[in-house]
């Protein structure tokens, strides 16, 4: 482990899920937690975890970003809160 | 309430970060999990299951209960958004939107009756003008995605991979077919009756592996059972029977995708979707 | 920026049947044609030689299997129209187009990152938009010439429609000047268009 | 061949940083897509020769392999990366947005 | 060599900051797919160069080579939702 890669993307993951839970639009939220989800798939890969780190890439950044958008696509783009 | 709400989360984070200090460090060669349990994955795996790739054998053969009913959660995921959002009515019939290939023109359909000649295609109701650029190199791109997918599923033993990222990978190609084209597109490759078989035969194979083994005589997914029927060593049918089981779990979890995205951006329709 | 055509004829219909599930009832039974798969099964193959690495037959048993899969899957995306013809021509002259191709993007990108770090950035960049119509007849060729575009920065394809109309957004004079030039007169002699 | 590998990598970390300084820099929309879309696929692209030129220095199959693979990943991109680009275009075409011309404010 | 790859990849952390700043804060929802599309690219490389760190990068290509495809389909999925539903400040 290289923890100084490991500090830096840790900062990351904390800021782009902070982000993703302050945006007031939910698309823009979607998008964003992709950003948290590639985050923490270079966190698995820092560690060595390379099949997490697999598993994380192909759910994270791909299929569930677009279920996301699909989801708002049916629903609504705005929050309550 | 909001604040209310910072402050319980506040108090279980710091709660969570106290118990974790007393978590073992990173790698270390004392702590409870790497004194017998993980030198024992490493030493004898290869020799056990012949799989270089120790956290696959130990994934599907070691803990094969575990992923099998992981892949049982997944395909059951799918058929609730199946039951909870896919409608048939059989209601008056609505009205249907066709476009004139060659001029443009846009006309109504009742539904049920079939335009008047074969020049016209289906359109949705908020139709954009297809893009050349994004359906040309999508349509280039999704057989290398497919075979990428499908090469992760077969070389799980050697690299990390397995049944779970090539499914996905195969289900996102899809996905990405009924993206830049729409969902109809996706629907005529994939029906949906062959998506629901698939999904739960990818279970069943899962499922019907454990269960061979258990009527030639040995433990329930106790792949040196096959060893017979593949007429090789047990060893080696113990890395076979891994590859079968992904095989399943590929299956499961690439239709999974597909189905539940059918269902959610077409809100349960199957007519027009993202 | 308009928007784009006929799309108004069709944007606020009504939403269009409750559905009866019979989403697929007009469609016809896709053919498989040998030279479409044939061409796909190579193709498939080659790149599956460079992705696996082994070549023990058991590997090699599977790839094949793979390969048959994904051909049967979407030959007919690769290859959409039966004539396969002149496609190694074409393909061997696109590999002469990608080192000229590398030397322009090389060239716009230095002049970009000049704008980015130039202090005075601001007056300097122009941004606008530039229509233009192709020649270019084939959608693979109009695809090649936008998204060449768009690699080269400084230009960026906002629309293309299927008869070769290009809209472009460029961030100043001089990167959208040379549009279309040589860079058309290329494309069009590598898909074999006069 | 040491000297060569830095000067690619180091070079693409060039383009890599006016790709991330020109998003925050341009004043809108589409000139943020100029350094974003382009700059960072030039970056990738020369970081990428770089690290399959390093991967080449125990010569073997095995090697040549991984790096034809990160070969195959630059041409992937260079294929979805202009089509990503011309999406995210065509998103902020039809959600109305307008250009930004000379004069204006910045947003 | 090996602090130089870690150099470089504590540097293209940095970078990401400067990306995830206008994912977080862009005025509109493009200006955030740009970010996050640029994170994605500095991405692909920076695994790659974790696995010259490890000295494995036979496992870590397979991650990246996934990586680009899935990145991809979500910038297009997320743009796609454009040209269905007109309007872009949603965000009251």
């Amino acid at each position: 482990m290289i923890w100084q890669l490991d500090l830096a993307i840790l900062t990351l993951v904390v800021i782009a899920g902070i982000g993703s839970l302050m945006v007031k639009d939910l698309l823009g939220a979607a998008i964003l937690f992709g950003a948290y989800s590639f985050m923490m798939c270079l966190l698995w890969t820092i560690m060595g975890a390379v099949d997490v780190a697999f598993t994380e890439a192909s759910v994270g950044a791909g299929v569930s970003t677009v279920f996301f958008v699909a989801a708002v696509f049916r629903t609504t783009r705005r929050t309550k809160d | 309430m909001k604040i209310l709400g910072l402050i319980i989360a506040i108090l279980t984070g710091a709660f969570l970060i106290y118990a974790a200090v007393d978590f073992p460090d990173w790698a270390d060669p004392t702590s409870p999990a790497s004194t017998y349990l993980s030198p024992r994955f490493i030493e004898k795996t290869i020799e056990e299951t012949s799989v270089p790739n120790i956290v696959t054998a130990v994934l599907a053969d070691y803990r094969g209960f575990d992923t099998m009913f992981e892949t049982a959660v997944i395909f059951s995921a799918a058929v609730a958004c199946f039951f909870i959002l896919r409608i048939f009515v059989h209601g008056e019939p609505g009205e249907r939107l066709y476009r004139h290939v060659l001029t443009g023109v846009t006309i109504r359909v009742k539904e049920g009756k079939i335009p008047p000649s074969d020049d016209f295609e289906r359109i949705d109701a908020s139709w954009t003008p297809h893009d050349l650029i994004i359906k040309t190199i999508c349509r280039l791109l999704v057989p290398f995605i497919q075979l990428f997918g499908l090469y992760v599923i077969a070389h799980g033993h050697h690299s990390p991979g397995g049944g779970f990222q090539g499914g996905v990978i195969l289900g996102a190609s899809i996905i990405l077919l009924a993206i830049s084209n729409d969902l109809r597109t996706a629907v005529k490759r994939m029906g949906e009756k062959l998506v629901g078989l698939l999904c739960a035969l990818g279970v069943f194979i899962y499922a019907g592996t454990g269960a061979l083994c258990l009527l030639l005589g040995l433990n329930f997914l106790d792949y040196a059972a096959l060893a017979s029927i593949l007429h090789v060593d047990p060893i080696t049918a113990r890395s076979h029977g891994i590859l079968i089981v992904e095989i399943g779990v590929g299956l499961a979890v690439m239709t999974a995708m597909i189905w539940i995205y059918n269902n959610v951006s077409s809100n349960g329709e199957y007519d027009e979707g993202l | 920026m308009d928007g784009q055509g006929e799309e108004g004829l069709a944007s606020k219909g009504s939403r269009t049947g409750s559905g009866n599930g019979s989403a697929g009832a007009e469609a016809q039974p896709r053919r498989l044609y040998f030279y479409p798969f044939f061409l796909t099964f190579i193709i498939m193959f080659v790149v599956w030689v460079f992705l696996s690495g082994k070549f023990d037959p058991f590997h090699m048993s599977l790839g094949l299997v793979s390969c048959a899969i994904v051909s049967y899957l979407s030959a007919d995306l690769l290859f959409p129209s039966r004539v396969t013809k002149g496609a190694f021509g074409q393909w061997l002259r696109f590999v002469k187009y990608i080192p000229w191709l590398l030397i322009q993007i090389v060239k716009a990108s230095l002049h970009v990152t000049y704008l980015v770090f130039h202090p005075r950035m601001m007056d300097l960049i122009d941004p606008r938009i530039i229509k233009f119509r192709s020649k270019l007849t084939s959608d693979l060729a109009l695809v090649t010439f936008a998204n060449s575009i768009t690699l080269t920065p400084g230009t960026i394809t906002v629309y293309v429609s299927v008869d070769g109309d290009f809209k472009v957004h460029a961030i100043d004079k001089a990167s959208g000047d040379p549009l279309p030039g040589e860079m058309e007169a290329k494309i069009s002699k590598t898909f074999g268009e006069v | 061949m040491d000297v060569v590998v830095v000067l690619f990598l180091f070079a693409g970390l060039f383009f890599f940083t006016g790709g991330a300084i020109g998003i925050l820099r341009f004043p809108d929309f589409y000139s943020r897509l100029h350094p974003a879309g382009k700059l960072d696929t030039l970056g990738l692209l020369l970081s990428m020769i770089a690290l399959a030129l390093f991967n080449l220095h125990h010569f073997s199959l095995g090697t040549v392999l991984t790096s034809a693979k990160i070969i195959i990943i630059v041409v992937f991109v260079f294929l979805a990366s202009p089509t990503a680009t011309h999406a995210i275009v065509d998103a902020g075409v039809r959600a109305g947005l307008g250009p930004w011309t000379k004069g204006e404010q910045r947003r | 060599m090996d602090s130089i790859f870690l150099y470089s990849s504590m540097f293209l952390a940095l970078l990401m900051v400067l990306s995830l700043y206008r994912g977080v804060f862009g005025p509109t929802v493009a200006d955030r797919m740009i970010g996050v599309n640029a994170i994605g690219s500095k991405t692909t490389v920076l695994l790659i160069l974790i696995g010259l760190v490890y000295h494995r990068v036979d496992m870590f290509v397979d991650i990246a080579l996934a990586y680009a495809m899935l990145n991809f389909i979500a910038v297009l999925a997320a743009s796609r939702y454009f040209q269905k539903r007109k309007g872009l400040y949603d965000e009251a």
